[in-house]
Order: C-alpha cells, then sequence, then structure tokens
C-alpha cells in the first residue's frame, strides 16, 4: 500500500517510486517523469512536479532550477474527444458577452 | 473573428490590463475558463491594504464587480466558460459550448495567476484534505462547508486569511501549524485570528492524516533544527478537513508552450517566465502579468495588468511612445509607493509581532 | 453543509433548485453551482477509488487542475465535477478506478 | 551515477534511445567494454515519444522482415526469460481497410509476405468485429497480424540500459560528442564535452542527431526528420484489444511496396489513424506526419485531423467522451529509401552507423543492437544487412 505517502495522486506512485527512479540514475523531473510515469496522469503533472523536485533535492542535491519542469504541451486540460472530432467551425457564430 | 489583444485570464491582472488596452482603442478579448469573472478576487472577502489608489480598504469582492464593470464599460469583450488549452503561435486554441476553435490575437497577454503547491504527508490524499485556496472556493464562492473543525497547515497570508475565513463562515479552526519557528503572514491577520482564540503553532508541522475515507485524526509534532518532528512532540486533533496553505506557484503552462524563457526565482514561486518592464516575455508579443509573472498580490497584480495592457497597445499603435511613457509613468510611480508601503507594512508588521510574541508562545505550548 | 448566513457575503437567497442522483439516491443542489459543491452540500466528500490502491479521494484543488475530484457523470468517468455544473436530472456515481463503459 | 568518465573503451555507443541501449546491453553481455553516451538523457528523443509499436505487417519479405520477426524473439526473451516488466505483448494488430479496393489491393500484399515467412491473415468485417466489437461496422476489412504488438518504449530503454549497466557497460547522460579523431583511416577516440575517450569502435546510434556525429569524419548521411504529432487519451477501460492502423496510413509511410513512398515528397502532410492502448489504459492515437525540419511543436490543426480520423475507427470514442490529456511530436528518422542505415562505412575503420529507423526503430531496436554486436565480435551477422549499407546512397 501507500504508508510512506504518495507523491502523484494521479498515478499513485509513492515516494519510494520516485526515490528508486532517482537511485537509477534520474536527476530532472523529466528523467523521473520517463523512468516512473509521474505526472502522465490525468491532471499532467500540475500537483506533483513540485514535489518531485524537492525530492530530487533531496535525494540527489538536485536545485530546483536544474531540475527543470517536464515539458507542457497541449491541451493544458483534457480536451474531450467528439469536441475536437468535430469539423472546426470558424469563430463567427459562437461568441459569449457578458451582459 | 479576430482581436488585437487577448487575455488569458478575468482576474485582477487580465481585467486591468483589458480596460486600460480597451481605454486606448485596443480590441480586447479576456477569456476565462469559469463561469464567473474575477479570478480570485470574488474568494477574497478581506479588505485590501496598500495605498488609496489601489483600492486599499476595499474587499476583493468589491474590487472584482468594479474592474469588471470598468472592463465592460471600456467595450471589452469577456469571454467566459471558455478554456485556452494551448497557444500555438499567435492563435489561442480555446474550448467551449463543445467545440474546439481558434481565436487569433496580434498580441498574447497571459494572466493565469498561480496554482497552490502541496505538501505530501501519509493520508494527505484522504477526501477532507484540501488546498486552502481550495477551500476557500468552496466556502466563499460555493458557500458549502469543507468541515466543522479544520486544521491549518501553513501559516502565510493564505493560511492566516483562509482560518478567519473559514471561522467566519461558521467553522472551527482548531490551530494553525506552521513549520518555521515565526509565523508566515502579516501580523495584522496572524493577530485576527490568534483573537478568535486560534493557536497558531510554530516549529510543527503535520506528521499524518488518518481516518476511514475521510479525515478523522490529524497528528502534528515539533521540529528541530532540522525540520525533523522530535518524537514525543506529537499531538492528535480530532478534525473533519485539513487545509494546505504552502504557497503558490505561477500556473505558467500557457507560457511554456509559447517558448517563453524561464527562471528560477523561489521568492516569486518558483519557474517564472522572463520579462522585461512592458511585462512582455521573451517571445515578441505575448505578456505576462500577475501571479502568473511571479506570486504576490492582487495589488501588484493590477499594477501588472495594467502596465501590460499599456505596453500591448502602444506596440500596436494606439499610443505613441510619449503617451504611453506618461501613463506607464503614472503606474510605474504608484507602484514603487506601493512597494515602499508594502515594505514599510512588513517591517512594521513584524516589529509588531515581535511584542506579541510572548502571547503566541504561549499558545504554542498548549 | 451549506453556509446560508455569511456575516461578510450575507444570506443565500433561495434559488431555483434542482435535482440530481448520486449512487440512486437522490438529492437537492442548487442551479449553477459545479456538482463537487451539490455533494459537499449534502455531507458528501467521498468521490471515488483510485485504480491501484483502491483509496478514498475527494475534492483537492476545487479548480478543475488537479482531477481528484473526477466521477461518472451521466454515464461518462473522469468527469472533474468541481468545474461541472449540476443539471436537471443528472446521474453521478462514485468512480472505481478508472470506470466502467456500459 | 554521473561520476568520472572512463579513458578508454572498446566500443563507444552514441545516443541514448533505443538503438543506442540495446547495442550497449549485447555488446556488454558478449563481454566487450562499452560506454554509452546521450548528449541529453535516456529515451529523450525520438525513442521516449511514440507509440512503441511492435510490427511484422508492413515488412516486405527479405532483411526486413527477418529483422523484425527476430525483433519481436529478442524482446519476448528479454520480457519474459529475464523478466523486464516492459509491457510488451504480441496482441495482435489490425490493418484496417475502410473501402473494398483497399481490401483488394492487401490481397497481394498479404500473399507476397506470407511467402517470405509472415502469417498474415485477411479477415472480414464481421470476424473484424468480433474480434474488436468496438470498431466501426463500417469498416471493409482487415490484415490481421497475430504477432504485432506494443511496447512501453520508455520502459524498454530503460529495461536495455539498466541491463547494460548491471553487466558492466557504462552509461554517461548529459555527454555530448565533439570531436572524433581517427588516424589512416582508423577510428582512435572520440572527444566530448566531458573529456576523451579512447575507443576501437564508435556506434552512431543517434535518430536525428546522426547526421551531427556523422559530420565529424566527414560523412554525410541523408537522415531527415519528420514530424509526428499524436495525442494520448485519459486512462479509460480496455476497449481495443490490439493495435489498429488503418491501410491508407501504412501505405503512405512506410516501404511497403505499395504506396510510391520512395517518392514521398517532402512538402507532403500525411494523416493517419493508428491507435493502441497502453497496459494502463490510455489510447495513443497517431498520428499527422510532416517535414518541418526539427521543429517539435504540435499544432492545432493535427487535433482534429487525429481525432476525426480515430472516431471514424473507433467511434465508441465518442460515446464515451474520452478526453486527451496531452499532444506531443518527435520525428521519425526519415530516409529516402525509408530504409536504415547500417553497418560499416566504408574507408573508416571502426565507424559503424546504426540509424535511419524511420518509424520502426522501436521494433528493430533489439534486433540491430544484437546484429551489430555480432558485426563487432564475430565479424559477421546472422541476417544479411549488407542492402543497408551507407554506400547504396553512393
Amino acid at each position: 500500500m501507500s504508508e510512506e505517502g504518495i507523491i502523484c495522486r494521479c498515478e499513485e506512485l509513492t515516494r519510494e517510486d520516485i526515490v528508486t527512479a532517482i537511485r537509477k540514475g534520474a536527476r530532472t523531473v523529466s528523467a523521473v517523469k520517463r523512468r516512473t510515469g509521474a505526472g502522465m496522469g490525468l491532471c499532467q503533472g500540475k500537483t506533483c512536479q513540485r514535489l518531485i523536485s524537492q525530492i530530487l533535492g533531496e535525494e540527489a542535491g538536485v536545485r530546483p532550477q536544474e531540475a527543470g519542469m517536464s515539458r507542457c504541451r497541449h491541451p493544458v486540460r483534457p480536451l474531450p474527444i467528439s469536441d475536437i472530432g468535430g469539423t472546426v467551425k470558424c469563430w463567427g457564430k459562437w461568441r459569449r458577452r457578458q451582459k | 473573428m479576430e482581436y488585437e489583444l487577448a487575455i488569458v485570464g478575468a482576474g485582477p491582472a487580465g481585467l486591468s490590463a483589458s480596460i486600460e488596452a480597451a481605454k486606448a482603442g485596443v480590441k480586447v478579448a479576456v477569456i476565462d475558463e469559469n463561469a464567473k469573472p474575477g479570478g480570485q478576487l470574488f474568494k477574497q472577502i478581506h479588505k485590501f491594504f496598500g495605498s488609496k489608489e489601489h483600492r486599499a480598504g476595499v474587499r476583493g469582492i468589491d474590487i472584482g464587480a468594479q474592474l469588471l464593470n470598468e472592463a465592460k464599460d471600456s467595450g471589452v469583450d469577456i469571454l467566459l466558460n471558455t478554456t485556452v488549452w494551448g497557444i500555438f503561435d499567435n492563435v489561442l486554441a480555446v474550448h467551449s459550448s463543445n467545440k474546439i476553435q481558434r481565436l487569433e490575437a496580434q498580441r498574447i497577454l497571459i494572466a493565469t495567476g498561480a496554482s497552490e503547491n502541496t505538501l505530501a504527508f501519509p493520508g494527505w490524499t484522504l477526501p477532507g484534505v484540501l488546498g486552502a485556496g481550495a477551500a476557500q472556493t468552496m466556502v466563499n464562492l460555493h458557500r458549502v462547508a469543507i468541515g466543522d473543525r479544520v486544521l491549518m497547515v501553513g501559516s502565510g497570508n493564505v493560511g492566516l486569511i483562509v482560518s478567519y475565513q473559514l471561522m467566519q463562515a461558521g467553522a472551527e479552526v482548531v490551530a494553525v501549524v506552521e513549520f518555521l519557528p515565526q509565523i508566515g503572514g502579516y501580523w495584522v491577520h496572524a493577530s485576527k485570528i490568534t483573537r478568535l482564540g486560534i493557536p497558531i503553532l510554530t516549529s510543527h508541522t503535520i506528521k499524518e492524516v488518518t481516518g476511514d475515507g475521510k479525515v478523522e485524526v490529524a497528528t502534528v509534532g515539533k521540529v528541530d533544527s532540522n525540520y525533523q518532528i522530535v518524537s514525543g512532540t506529537e499531538r492528535n486533533f480530532d478534525v473533519d478537513a485539513v487545509c494546505i496553505a504552502v504557497g503558490l506557484s505561477p500556473a505558467a503552462e500557457l507560457a511554456w508552450m509559447c517558448g517563453c524563457e524561464f527562471m528560477y526565482i523561489p521568492e516569486l514561486g518558483g519557474h517564472v517566465p522572463v520579462y522585461n518592464e512592458d511585462m512582455e516575455t521573451t517571445v515578441p508579443g505575448v505578456y505576462v502579468a500577475g501571479d502568473v509573472a511571479g506570486v504576490e498580490e492582487a495589488a501588484t497584480a493590477m499594477i501588472d495588468g495594467a502596465i501590460a495592457g499599456l505596453a500591448a497597445a502602444e506596440s500596436l499603435g494606439y499610443l505613441d511612445h510619449n503617451e504611453y511613457e506618461d501613463l506607464k509613468r503614472g503606474k510605474r510611480v504608484s507602484r514603487e509607493v506601493f512597494e515602499l508601503s508594502r515594505f514599510r507594512f512588513r517591517r512594521m508588521a513584524k516589529e509588531r509581532f515581535a511584542n506579541k510574541e510572548g502571547r503566541l508562545k504561549q499558545w504554542s505550548k498548549t | 453543509m451549506r453556509i446560508i448566513d455569511h456575516p461578510i457575503l450575507g444570506r443565500i437567497e433561495p434559488e431555483r433548485t434542482i435535482r440530481i442522483e448520486v449512487d440512486g439516491k437522490m438529492i437537492e443542489a442548487l442551479e449553477g453551482e459545479p456538482i463537487a459543491a451539490a455533494l459537499v452540500a449534502n455531507s458528501m466528500r467521498l468521490f471515488r477509488f483510485t485504480k491501484k490502491y483502491n483509496e478514498p479521494r475527494g475534492i483537492f484543488c476545487a479548480i478543475g487542475r488537479c482531477t481528484d475530484c473526477v466521477m461518472v457523470v451521466n454515464g461518462i468517468p473522469n468527469t472533474r465535477t468541481c468545474v461541472t455544473q449540476v443539471e436537471e436530472g443528472m446521474k453521478i456515481e462514485t468512480q472505481y478506478g478508472s470506470g466502467s463503459i456500459r | 551515477m554521473l561520476g568520472k568518465m572512463a579513458k578508454e573503451t572498446e566500443v563507444v555507443v552514441v545516443g541514448g534511445g533505443i538503438i543506442g541501449s540495446a547495442t550497449a546491453y549485447y555488446l556488454a553481455r558478449a563481454g566487450k567494454d562499452v560506454v554509452l553516451m546521450e548528449k541529453n538523457e535516456l529515451a529523450s528523443g525520438s525513442s521516449g515519444a511514440n507509440a512503441g509499436l511492435t510490427s511484422t505487417t508492413w515488412c516486405p519479405p527479405g532483411p526486413l522482415l527477418q529483422m523484425s520477426m527476430a525483433s519481436l524473439k529478442e524482446y519476448d526473451y528479454f520480457s519474459q526469460e529475464l523478466a523486464w516488466d516492459i509491457e510488451f505483448e504480441r496482441c495482435g494488430r489490425f490493418t484496417v481497410c475502410e473501402t473494398e479496393q483497399q481490401f483488394e489491393e492487401m490481397k497481394p500484399f498479404v500473399e507476397v509476405r506470407n511467402k517470405g515467412g509472415n502469417s498474415l491473415r485477411l479477415i472480414d468485417r464481421n470476424e473484424l468485429l468480433e474480434l474488436e466489437p468496438n470498431l466501426s461496422p463500417s469498416l471493409f476489412g482487415a490484415v490481421f497480424a497475430p504477432n504485432d504488438g506494443h511496447v512501453n518504449p520508455l520502459y524498454a530503454v530503460y529495461a536495455f540500459a539498466d541491463a547494460a549497466r548491471e553487466l558492466g557497460a557504462k552509461i554517461y547522460e548529459y555527454t555530448e560528442p565533439v570531436a572524433i579523431n581517427a588516424e589512416h583511416g582508423c577510428v582512435k577516440a572520440i572527444a566530448t564535452n566531458k573529456g576523451e575517450i579512447k575507443t576501437k569502435y564508435i556506434i552512431n546510434a543517434c535518430g536525428i542527431g546522426a547526421p551531427v556525429v556523422s559530420e565529424m569524419v566527414g560523412l554525410k548521411i541523408p537522415i531527415i526528420p519528420n514530424r509526428e504529432q499524436m495525442l494520448v487519451s485519459e486512462e479509460m477501460p480496455p476497449i481495443l484489444n490490439r493495435v489498429i492502423i488503418n491501410a491508407g496510413y501504412m501505405k503512405d509511410v512506410q516501404p511497403t511496396g505499395l504506396g510510391d513512398s520512395a517518392a514521398r515528397k517532402k512538402s507532403t502532410q500525411t494523416v493517419g489513424t493508428v491507435c493502441n492502448q497502453t497496459k494502463k489504459g490510455n489510447l495513443l492515437l497517431v498520428g499527422v506526419n510532416d517535414f518541418v525540419g526539427e521543429d517539435e511543436r504540435t499544432t492545432f490543426e493535427s487535433f482534429p485531423a487525429i481525432s476525426e480520423g480515430i472516431l471514424r475507427v473507433l467511434p465508441i470514442l465518442r460515446t464515451y467522451d474520452v478526453q486527451i490529456i496531452r499532444s506531443f511530436a518527435k520525428f521519425y528518422i526519415y530516409t529516402p529509401d525509408q530504409k536504415p542505415i547500417l553497418g560499416k562505412v566504408d574507408g573508416l575503420e571502426g565507424f559503424i552507423m546504426a540509424s535511419g529507423v524511420n518509424d520502426y526503430g522501436i521494433c528493430f531496436g533489439p534486433i540491430i543492437g544484437k546484429l551489430l554486436s555480432d558485426l563487432i565480435c564475430i565479424g559477421e551477422t546472422t541476417i544479411p544487412i549488407d542492402e543497408f549499407n551507407l554506400s547504396r546512397f553512393g
């Protein structure tokens, strides 16, 4: 179970999982992500990245500027595929205005 | 449809920018994923400090309403329930009403604010452990109680303010724990909650939260100089909610996507985009303002936003250089005044706080 | 529980209430509020169980970023309840793991 | 683990992707003293950003087909005998045909490949829907490849690299070669930003960076990046048991002999529908391919393009309202004839090419590593690789 504490809430990775990746050589947030999958879940690392950066500091003396962040990619929020798959309509018809 | 300036985020920074730019004649859209504009302002039911021209003494919710009216009067288009899910060069990819669309803009201002940091301790994933900002959203915006007995972790301004607001909303805050030897936030905020009898436990941290499917007991302990819990100092609180208030980080995903250069500045909340005096990032035409440019306060966000709005207007040709400099100087001067007052305030607060420390220490012993 | 009276924000004026179904039980919700708020107002705080360790989860960030409050809404799993508004007759279910297809 | 760099070794493998780490593994297993260097991090290039498909379907009879089948055996061995969890699965692949014409076109395609040793099978709509009930009933039929499947490409790279390290290989990340010393037509040493290593062999296993390394010894190699964009869905319950690819896309992007792939224009954009579900439950959706240099950004247009394609083939995604959580873009290591560039280089003893694997690097990684190890240790390979020699480009 996860007595030692979850770090990545989405993928349910524990501190031990992260530390194992660091012991195997991961030295950046991206490398930890690739090795463990931390940050590959639904929220895309929004919660755990900073924690991982801290653990990298504690376990391997990596400074946050070196640990970096994993690459941001589109979309910023989960995007329903049925909303993407329709033919792209032009902007004109849809516009909300606050009254 | 195209806009000359598209602003992502209808918080204090975004709205201030939209007002300045629209006043100069720029065709502006402010886009926000929420149903209500105003960003975090609508959760801030406390009065603000700072100088008068920055709406000191006014509650955040009222500032929000003022900015919103001003923006509407200036002819700004406010697109709500609209998520900007990406930026591709000068195209904002938006998602709204069950479709995705392109919104072209000549200038882009990213004013997406900040997101809460967290602390990972055993049990932090239990229902009932949540961000302090999250608690504020639930309580002040949605008007639902997140718990009857709450433990607050972190005594920065957010932790203190939210503790007070939870009390206002009828909850009982059992304690505020702070792992540093001193309180992080302003004295005014701290004194407000200590006056209510809420202990602020400095040099304490949360050890774990336990419960069956929900928060039941929170264990805190005193920390030594290495911030490790001293065994035997643990004590339990029967609570049904734990709020985490351990700072904010810029929510700068969109700036990353634009290819902006970043710097790590811990004082500003971590990785922040690099920007110049005009709030323009290293990507021409892309501006940042507010917490995304470094976590500060709503007043700073409003100044940032105003400057970014003016800068965008100038670069689009709506203001000539002298006009821009004049207007910006106005903002900048007041910014200096503001910084100064805040600095003075901080020092003052520290001194006053020092006198109160004895009292606070007493609490931390109980 | 709802915070009806608030010293600063005043009293909530009775708005239009709607009914939603949560795990087979009908509850009242206020029009326009997110699902998460309606559940919390009805003292429900456990929204899902995780896939790997079967751990309970609820609201965490409340602004749609952390994706921890997801539930099965109208048969669709992984719906962020903190940013999805309630609708009359909406069917909401506790999510187990990544949900199931029907 | 970064430690001090070795001064001397027998073989230097440049490039920490699947080819490089597999090569390092097989060399280390054969008892060679090997150094693997990567200018960034392991799996940070194309090997770390793809769908991890392992496919024999497209391979024309001959060395390519032999290699793909042998590579799958290596994966079997690696994941079963050595018990590395790399999520390798021979789940099978459907090359789906949307029209009768496409289906007809596939008949000779299958026949030729089966004669060459593959075991493909044409199946009609009914059988297809029986095997994959979530596919669209509008599909006409498919080619079923029972041996094809997928692997977690990241885990595969790390597994090979970790296994190589266990066998004594030295791995240096953030180590970028800057020059290669050669004397009398013989490789002597490689200079990096972290110092120089004397070596007898240098294996250029870089992906799109391969031309840069070859340039150090004055070799021009015709590799260009072909950007591939893909989408990743949220985790979902199992809805797809096998890999799906639409016939048109396979014809367009792979050297099947069906389309005129060799003459594929550099300006062409190809949109395809390739989908597989990972062990965790995410769907990987490929893709839009275009030639834009080393631009790794994704485009707005790729979202509707990929989504529309997949919704046509897997309409259940609409009902289920599956969410896209990420997109990414990486590169095919494109060569003009879409065949890999492998083996020794004329006139420069000790310099070995292991690149140009187009989109099948993950599938071919283990076998390329094994063959090159054999080439160095025994001097010959079990599968002939002469036709992949750089000299073919003249």
